[in-house]
């Protein structure tokens, strides 16, 4: 088990993680967390990439600056439409956001 | 050459007067009816002003490629025959825009659709190239059948379906004949088509196309005239049409739309196709004496004086046809008797014309003074009350008659003596229906005008009104002056004729 | 410390702490060299800093009394020296009541991470020419990134005491730090800007040399520096929760704030966290703009360079406690306004100003007065218009809550 | 002074001129169209006396002057005038005539409120005859011969108030017509076969002598001469116009219109045209006369049409019970009579009669005109009677008139025509029946006029109208008086020894022979008038009838006889029966033709294309729409079971999406998808 | 392998999965910034310092600041009990995890089998000019498009989050003028 594999089981599983709870967890906001941490798993794979791979050039880096800026505009979006979900619905529970259906 | 455009002026100025009409919503609609209708005589009359009867050929010819890629070209042209037609038109346009629009509320459709109609009218006489020829051809019908359904009699309904639908059916077989001409030929063109037959080429050039085609042109270009012109078997929807048609518009249709037909025979069958027109020429002259005979002695059964009219005039074009029939049999030796034919056939349709109309004109007259009703049995010895209408009426009478010193016997002596120069049968046969003609016009006006006044006449009739008058009064001057003139119109269809006569075949 | 070669060139007082430092490690093996030097560091700072704290708070309840004409604590050991330690001992002897329903291991977690988070940040700081514990090239990126931590700890306290007013204190106070976050680190921008690196090391060092043999090269000294420096310690001021703006746990506000519900040692360890974060934040304002070890003489290199450092440090310390003792306190919707309308304008127009200095490096003679006047330009005219317009809005205060 | 012939135009054109006042004068004027139509004849009279004199001068030559109608095609169209002896005799009979019976007129429609237009018909009429008279075109004598056939239709409908008159007018116009038919055959076949419409072209003319003989000797496929052919068609329109049978039948009811107007035109001038056309046309129908192998020559029918009238107009004269009837039939007689002269091949001899019966048969209408205005319009011979006393000068010229007509020797103008025509027929080489129908004609004229004149004149007054009728007043006595001196001495302008007139209208030599030479048969024929007056007198003389409903005494005698000549042997009822009734069935068969068969076929074409649409509509509609619908239907079925996918939890989304992921990057990867 | 690796990797992994576990949103969250935290920590042992110090200002600084507000403003009405939020029906659970187990199923072979090219030795070093030159050079668009991106969802969210009308405040929300807007009965 080399340490790239390492790397890449650790942010599997991170991943993993992340997915589950954001198929299990009912609360909106958990649902927002499993994907910021299936996010940074992304990120952990870069690095890892970055750190064990044929290396060369820094575009992995560079890469995980971006999208760690994306993710926080990205959870302040997904929060902000929380909190208007919550005055709404009053629940922040994803049923309750289910009007957009056939 | 000339150089003004007087031939799109002249279709053009009815049609621009439609849509003034329709534009223009607080125009004085007769006024400006009466004005746009009118012109066309005007422009018809500079028309013959600058007419040189002894060129042969067209002219006032205007000449502009309209769908290159086709060659299809916006052409108009005027020939003796055309300008006579066109004369027609400009002179019984008004006299029947005046009818239709009597008494009449709201004038400004009415008098929209008929300008149309006469726009049409007066394309197909001076298109020289077959697209805007069919184009007026198919167009007139629809003003005429709006005119009918809108301001017909009960009927007019049924009437004005059954007049289009024949006359489409027809036309079809017309398209196809010059869908085939222009297959094999490649142009539409009158003029051109005329060329290419008069060197011989067009018979060998259409059963290049296929096997029967010539044959196949010629039926369908026949049926599509024969049903426009009443020519005998085709002629069901016209009493119907005319019976049930406002008087104004049957009036047109008797004067003008017919000629349309007889038009075409000339200008289309005896031009393009002279060797199926003499093949076929004695079915066709006994159709045509059919026509004239059956027409008139149906006419004797006839108890409605517009249904009668009708079968009149199918018996007056049937004479045309019979004297054009003849010609087409003709052949070297007997030039005489096809010139006497065919200046006899369109002097006929000309004089048919305003004899027909000032007939309309007095039918109407008498319907509107009998409460619509156009049963003979309505009337009785309107002469002692209304004298004038029947005086004119009496000289349209006898002009159709075919009286000598009225219009009506120039034509029917020409025809006569071609018709017996080329088939004495014929001719015998065709007086039986001279006979008949007198027969039901003098019983028409016996049991109208003579005998005591009853029915309607018994009431309140009042005489021609100034508007009749002046309506019926040029159409009767114009029939005494060609009774005793006839010279004043044969010098433009002379050459036309004479071309015509020498082309006859060896015998 | 990493184990840096020692210039013979330089007086013994400079080299002496590495001396020291290669004595001890030389008792241990190779191998436990890198664990001991960083264990020795950290004890060398925890131990300064924490003296340091200690006399602080007497220094700051001296000088206060002192500007309000008191004497101040002079009970305890002569002239109140031993005051610290007894104020240790009564934090130590509280009893530690901990709310029924608070989360306790949350409620225990805030202030010992509060304090660990304000200490880190000293580990890039160099204190002395070669006195620095961690050589990082991003240091200043990882000071703030530090710096930033705290606020989850404030929240931690406010969440974890169950109590509506710790809560809301808690709020904010985190909308306090947060809305200066922005101004600290725009005011930090410029230095590296010109600097043109993250290290605080090679900051320093960028500050080194004197133009025309009197005028230190300091960041200070040039009318960015300057207007970047005033920036950075407003903001610092906020940040530790210091005099104008300390709203959270003023008296005359929500009891003690997030700290209700705190009593004993670890109101003590907040107390002490909040000295320390203070202290940090000094510190970089040393490193940033006042040269950090760099003497302001040529010839004062004689003292070693953690004098020079020691000096400016104790020498803002002071402003802090004098600006506690003389400014009124701020509202907090003055205090965001300030901060949103004031600072952040003010700090990104720093910013083009330094771009202009930094790309203007070359200009020599009658072109560099030019420079100095347009800076000095940039500075004063924006600050001018911003401060108009700060002061514009004030009119008279509507009392949403009490009746009119 | 004379007329030259290019004037001879204004001879008609004068009275045309003043038919324009009565017809476009408004319906009340008297004066102006009175006024205007005597000035008229007047002019005329003039004219033609100074055209006859022109004419008298050199009687051989004939004068014409031509003129261009109208070109059709290559050909012009020449019409032209012609002056000769025998137009110029006839233009100054018609126009005589018409000024007296014009004079007539003026008194005898002096109550008609429409007198006007009755003179402006009058000199439309004479215009019309007059143009006919001078012509030298077949063509312009056809225009004015229909011209004439208007007027006479219009003057006999002059009371249209009065069916009678209407359905008079109408039959008069029509049977004219037919026989004018004939006539338009054979102009156009004589204009088809000379080439020219005139007469007499220098050579050129139709009735030049070279077309002549091209004529006579071109033969149809029957062995017919073309001339035959054509003067035969002539003699058809000739036949209708002059009443000859079989189209006399329109003569005895053109008695419905106003006496005067059956003076002029039913007895003198318009149905003398047809002799008059025979006599233009004479060399034409002659042409063939010389040719023995031609199987029919042409006079040879006009003779014996002209005896067969001759006999059928007398025969049917004697039971007829209106003056004006009697007069009529025997008016048809006497043109009999002329035909018959014409077809024995003297028409001098037939114009010479026709110019004595025009004058004396006018005086006879004019004098019945006179009782019928004394009577107040009594016309039945039953209701008259006994006139003698009370109307003088109208019996006296009456009396002349009947003597003239019967032929009573040597005195009357009657008596010398006939003669001539009796003599010619005599010569006749072809047969003697015409001869033996002469002489037979002759008793029966003699006595139907005894018969006339005992019933008006003598015995009782059987009406109340004949009881007080007095004589008419001067304006209508003066014409009867000029007539009767006229019917008593035009006579002797051709006495067989002194053939004056004969050799004018020969224009040459004619054979002058003394009384004795044709005495046997001028003994003869009187004779037989003789023989017709006595038995006239037996049958109406001897008993007088007294009483208007009383059986006519012929009546009694031969009753079958009488009432088959009171019923015009049923002629008319025959004509209805045939041509009528042959004409009718042929219109039912065109209208019944036109509406069913012709329509039909339209109809069921129209049908055909109905039921076509409607079968269409019906496969689309059941057909292919119905498998449009049912296949939607299915697939919004389906499309709503789908959209219960659509749960609206978000998470339930990405499960799917997560599994997807799954089995794609298997796919990818193991699946060899690569 | 070395030790501080595998210490944290398994702080990352015990905080994640207790965050995603915990039922007490708060703690959840908390966690979730330790796990951020290890995180931070593995890119420094990566070597990645200024990653590692940037992952810790955005996600500790900024992100978990907007996750403990959006908690705290989200929270129930006061009457309802803030920890227990109703779990969602055991189908779910299990559905969710054997999608879970069938992502893993794909990646962990894919991984183990992927043909990997490793470097031996010691990580490259990545000095903040080297990132600096980067950032200014061929990814400068990124970096503007990332400020853009930066700017319009930040005012994005605080136009979705702050209740702008009177009409969106929901109507327990008195807007803090402390009279309860729901009954507004007149005061006695």
């Amino acid at each position: 088990m080399s340490p790239l594999h390492l790397c890449l089981l650790l942010s599997t599983v991170l991943f993993c993680i992340g997915l589950a709870a954001v198929l299990v967890r009912t609360s909106a906001i958990l649902v927002l967390l499993g994907v910021e941490l299936m996010l940074n798993a992304a990120n952990l794979n870069f690095i890892a990439f970055w750190r064990y791979g044929p290396g060369g050039d820094d575009t992995g880096v560079i890469f995980v600056l971006f999208s760690i800026a994306v993710a926080a505009a990205e959870a302040a979006v997904g929060l902000a439409l929380v909190i208007a979900l919550h005055r709404h619905r009053r629940t922040i529970a994803l049923k309750a956001a289910n009007q957009l259906r056939g | 050459m000339n150089e003004l455009p007087l031939l799109s002026l002249l279709v053009a100025l009815p049609w621009f007067g439609a849509l003034l009409l329709w534009l223009w919503p607080k125009a004085p609609v007769r006024g400006l009816a009466f004005i746009f209708c009118a012109s066309t005589l005007v422009l018809g009359v500079i028309a013959a002003a600058g007419f040189d009867p002894t060129r042969t050929g067209y002219q006032w010819t205007e000449r502009h490629a309209w769908i290159p890629s086709l060659r299809i070209d916006y052409h108009l042209g005027l020939d003796g025959m055309s300008l006579l037609l066109v004369l027609l038109t400009g002179v019984v346009s008004p006299v029947a825009l005046a009818t239709v629009l009597r008494r009449l509320e709201s004038p400004r459709l009415a008098a929209l659709l008929f300008l149309l109609l006469q726009g049409a009218a007066l394309g197909v006489f001076v298109a020289l190239d077959f697209f805007p020829w069919f184009i007026c051809w198919e167009f007139s019908l629809v003003p005429a059948f709006f005119l009918i359904k809108g301001w017909g009699g009960a009927g007019a309904g049924r009437a004005a379906y059954t007049f289009v639908v024949t006359t489409l059916a027809g036309s079809a077989g017309l398209l196809l004949a010059f869908a085939a001409l222009y297959a094999a030929t490649g142009t539409m063109n009158f003029v051109d088509l005329a060329q290419l037959q008069a060197e011989g080429r067009l018979p060998g050039l259409l059963t290049a196309v296929g096997a029967g085609v010539p044959t196949l042109a010629f039926v369908g270009a026949l049926v599509g005239l024969a049903v426009k012109a009443p020519l005998f078997p085709l002629h069901t929807w016209m009493p119907a049409t005319y019976a049930e048609a406002p008087p104004g518009v049957a009036l047109f249709l008797t004067a003008v739309m017919s000629k349309m037909g007889v038009y075409g025979f000339f200008r289309i069958l005896w031009v393009l196709f002279p060797a199926d027109l003499r093949v076929h020429a004695d079915l066709l002259l006994l159709l045509a004496l059919g026509g004239a005979v059956l027409g008139a002695m149906a006419a004797l059964r006839q108890t409605d004086v517009r249904r009668m009219l009708a079968y009149s005039s199918l018996n007056h074009v049937s004479y045309c046809l019979v004297a054009l029939f003849a010609a087409a049999a003709g052949v070297k030796g007997h030039e005489v008797a096809v010139e006497a034919a065919l200046s006899g056939a369109l002097v006929q349709a000309f004089n048919h014309g305003l004899s027909a109309s000032a007939l309309f004109v007095c039918a109407a007259a008498l319907e509107s003074r009998a409460g619509g009703s156009r049963e003979f049995a309505r009337f009785g010895g309107v002469r002692a009350v209304a004298p004038v209408l029947a005086g004119m009426s009496g000289v349209a009478l006898f002009s159709s008659l075919g009286l000598p010193g009225l219009n009506g016997f120039v034509g029917e002596f020409l025809i006569f003596r071609g018709v017996f120069g080329l088939a004495p049968w014929a001719a015998v046969v065709g007086t039986v229906g001279l006979l008949a003609t007198a027969l039901f016009l003098l019983t028409f006006w016996q049991r109208v005008f003579h005998g005591p006044p009853a029915g309607a006449a018994a009431g309140p009739f009042p005489d021609l009104d100034r508007g009749e008058i002046a309506v019926l009064l040029p159409l009767c001057v114009l029939m005494i002056v060609l009774g005793v003139a006839p010279g004043l119109i044969t010098p433009w269809i002379n050459p036309l004729v004479t071309g015509w006569a020498a082309t006859l075949p060896m015998p | 410390m990493t184990t840096t070669s020692v210039p013979s060139s330089e007086s013994w007082l400079e080299v002496a702490p590495l001396q020291a430092r290669d004595a001890l490690l030389g008792l241990l093996p190779e191998s436990l060299h890198w664990i001991a030097s960083s264990v020795l560091a950290i004890a060398v700072l925890v131990g300064a800093f924490g003296l340091m704290f200690a006399y602080l708070t007497l220094a700051e309840r001296k000088l206060l009394g002192r500007i309000q004409n008191r004497p101040g604590p002079n009970r305890t050991g002569w002239a109140g020296l031993l005051q610290p330690f007894a104020d240790a001992v009564k934090a130590l002897t509280k009893e530690d009541i901990v709310p029924r329903d608070a989360d306790k291991v949350l409620h225990a977690l805030a202030p010992v991470s509060l304090v660990a988070l304000s200490l880190i940040g000293l580990a890039v700081i160099p204190f002395g020419r070669h006195l620095v514990a961690i050589e990082l090239d991003a240091a200043v990126l990882y000071f703030f990134a530090a710096g930033a931590a705290t606020e989850l700890s404030i929240f931690m306290a406010g969440w974890a005491s169950r109590n509506k007013y710790s809560l809301l204190a808690a709020m904010r106070a985190l909308a306090q730090l947060i809305s200066y976050e922005v101004p600290l680190l725009l005011s930090v921008v410029p230095v590296v800007l010109v600097a043109g690196t993250l290290s605080t090391t090679a900051i320093v060092a960028a500050q080194g040399g004197w133009a025309a043999g009197f005028w230190p090269h300091w960041h200070v000294l040039t009318p960015w520096g300057f207007s970047a420096f005033c920036l950075f310690m407003i903001a610092a001021l906020a940040e530790s929760n210091r005099s104008p703006f300390d709203l959270p746990e003023a008296e005359s506000e929500l009891i003690a704030g997030h700290l209700t519900e705190y009593s004993g040692f670890k109101y003590a360890l907040f107390f002490m966290a909040e000295y320390f974060g203070m202290a940090a934040l000094s510190a970089m304002a040393v490193t940033l703009f006042l040269g950090g070890w760099q003497a302001p003489l040529g010839w004062l290199e004689v003292l070693p360079s953690y004098v020079w450092f020691a000096a400016k440090l104790l020498a803002l310390l002071a402003g802090f406690i004098w600006i506690r003792a003389t400014f009124p306190r701020l509202r907090i919707d003055q205090l965001t306004r300030l901060a949103w309308k004031f600072l952040v304008p003010m700090a990104l127009l720093n910013l083009a100003n330094a771009a202009f200095w930094s790309l203007t490096a070359g200009w020599s003679g009658p072109l560099q007065a030019v420079r100095w006047a347009v800076s000095l330009a940039a500075v004063v005219v924006p600050f001018l218009l911003l401060s108009r317009s700060l002061f514009s809005g004030l009119g008279p205060r509507v009392y949403r809550y009490a009746p009119s | 002074m004379t007329l030259s012939a290019s004037l001879l135009w204004l001879i008609p054109a004068t009275p045309l001129a003043a038919s324009v006042f009565g017809l476009f004068a408004p319906r009340t004027a008297r004066t102006l169209p009175i006024a205007g139509a005597l000035l008229g004849l007047v002019a005329a009279l003039g004219l033609s006396v100074a055209a006859l004199a022109g004419a008298l001068v050199d009687p051989a030559v004939r004068a014409t002057s031509d003129f261009a109608w109208f070109t059709f095609g290559a050909q012009t169209l020449r019409l032209g005038w012609l002056l000769d002896p025998l137009a110029g005799f006839m233009c100054v009979l018609v126009t005589l005539i018409g000024l007296l019976v014009a004079l007539f007129s003026t008194a005898y429609l002096r109550h008609d409120p429409r007198i006007g237009r009755f003179f402006g018909f009058l000199s439309l009429f004479v215009a019309a005859m007059l143009g006919l008279l001078v012509t030298n075109s077949l063509l312009l004598l056809f225009i004015c011969w229909e011209l004439v056939g208007l007027a006479s239709y219009l003057l006999i409908g002059f009371w249209y108030e009065r069916p009678a008159a209407a359905a008079a007018a109408k039959k008069a116009f029509i049977t004219t017509r037919i026989g004018d038919l004939g006539f338009l055959i054979g102009l156009v076949w004589l204009h088809q076969a000379t080439g020219s419409a005139l007469f007499h072209d220098g050579g050129a003319g139709a009735l030049d002598a070279p077309t002549l003989a091209r004529l006579s000797s071109t033969l149809l496929p029957g062995g017919w001469a073309v001339s035959t052919a054509i003067g035969l068609l002539l003699f058809v329109g000739a036949a209708g116009k002059s009443g000859q049978f079989p189209l006399h039948v329109w003569l005895p009811d053109a008695m419905e219109g106003p006496t005067p107007v059956s003076a002029l035109i039913h007895a003198a001038t318009m149905v003398a045209a047809g002799v008059f056309l025979m006599a233009r046309v004479f060399p034409l129908m002659a042409a063939d006369q010389g040719l023995a192998t031609v199987p029919f020559h042409a006079l040879t029918g006009v003779a014996v049409i002209g005896a067969v009238t001759a006999l059928l107009g007398a025969v049917l004269a004697v039971a007829q019970n209106d003056i004006k009837r009697v007069l009529a039939y025997s008016t048809v007689s006497q043109l009999g009579y002329m035909m018959l002269a014409i077809g024995v091949g003297s028409w001098v001899a037939a114009v010479f009669h026709l110019i004595t019966h025009a004058f004396f048969k006018a005086l006879l209408f004019l004098g019945a005109g006179s009782v019928i205005d004394a009577t107040h319009h009594e016309q039945d011979l039953r209701r008259l009677g006994g006139l003698a006393g009370r109307m003088r000068v109208t019996f006296a010229t009456f009396a002349l008139g009947t003597g003239a007509l019967m032929g009573l020797p040597f005195v009357f103008s009657g008596f010398w025509s006939k003669e001539a025509i009796l003599h010619a027929a005599e010569g006749w080489t072809v047969s003697h029946l015409p001869f033996a129908a002469g002489l037979v004609g002759v008793v029966l004229t003699a006595f139907y006029m005894t018969r006339l004149v005992l019933e008006v004149f003598f015995g009782k007054a059987r009406g109340e109208g004949a009881a007080h009728a007095e004589e008419s007043p001067g304006l209508m006595r003066g014409p009867l008086v000029v007539l009767a001196v006229a019917a008593v001495g035009l006579g002797w302008l051709g006495l067989p020894n002194w053939p004056w007139l004969q050799t004018r209208l020969q224009g040459g030599d004619w054979p002058v022979h003394g009384l004795g030479e044709g005495f046997g048969l001028m003994v003869v024929s009187t004779a037989l008038v003789l023989l017709g007056i006595g038995a006239g007198w037996w049958w109406y003389g001897r008993v007088k009838r007294t009483d208007a409903r009383a059986l006519d005494p012929l009546a009694r005698s031969w009753p079958a006889v009488h009432a088959a000549l009171a019923g015009r042997l049923w002629l008319d009822e025959l004509y209805a029966a045939t041509v009528g009734r042959a004409f009718a069935m042929l219109a039912r068969v065109a209208a019944f033709f036109d509406r069913w068969v012709w329509g039909g076929a339209v109809e069921a074409a129209g049908r055909t294309a109905e039921t076509v649409g409607q079968v269409n509509r019906a496969v689309d509609e059941d057909g292919l729409n119905a498998g449009f619908d049912n296949t939607s239907e299915h697939l919004r079925g389906s499309g709503r079971r789908y959209a219960k996918a659509q749960t609206g939890d978000a998470q339930s989304y990405l499960r799917v999406v997560a599994i997807g992921l799954a089995v794609v990057g298997v796919l990818l990867l193991w699946g060899g998808v690569r | 392998m070395s030790l501080a690796f595998l210490a944290l990797a398994l702080v990352c992994v015990v905080t994640a999965s207790a965050a995603m576990i915990s039922r007490n949103l708060i703690h959840s969250a908390l966690l979730l910034v330790l796990t951020w935290i290890g995180l931070a920590g593995l890119y420094l042992w990566a070597g990645a310092d200024f990653v590692g110090f940037s992952q810790a200002i955005v996600y500790v600084g900024g992100v978990s600041m907007v996750v403990l507000f959006a908690v705290l403003l989200t929270r129930r009405q006061r009457d309802e009990p803030l920890v227990l939020i109703p779990e969602a029906g055991v189908g779910r659970v299990v559905a969710g995890l054997a999608a879970t187990f069938w992502v893993a199923a794909l990646l962990v072979p894919a991984m183990v089998v992927a043909p990997l090219v490793q470097r031996a030795g010691p990580g490259p070093t990545l000095t903040v000019k080297r990132i600096g030159e980067l950032l200014a050079g061929p990814h400068l668009v990124a970096v503007l498009v990332v400020g853009v991106i930066l700017t319009v969802s930040l005012i994005g969210a605080l136009y979705l989050a702050a209740p702008v009308t009177a009409e969106d405040q929901p109507e327990w929300d008195n807007g803090g003028t402390g009279r309860d807007r729901g009954n507004q009965e007149e005061p006695s």
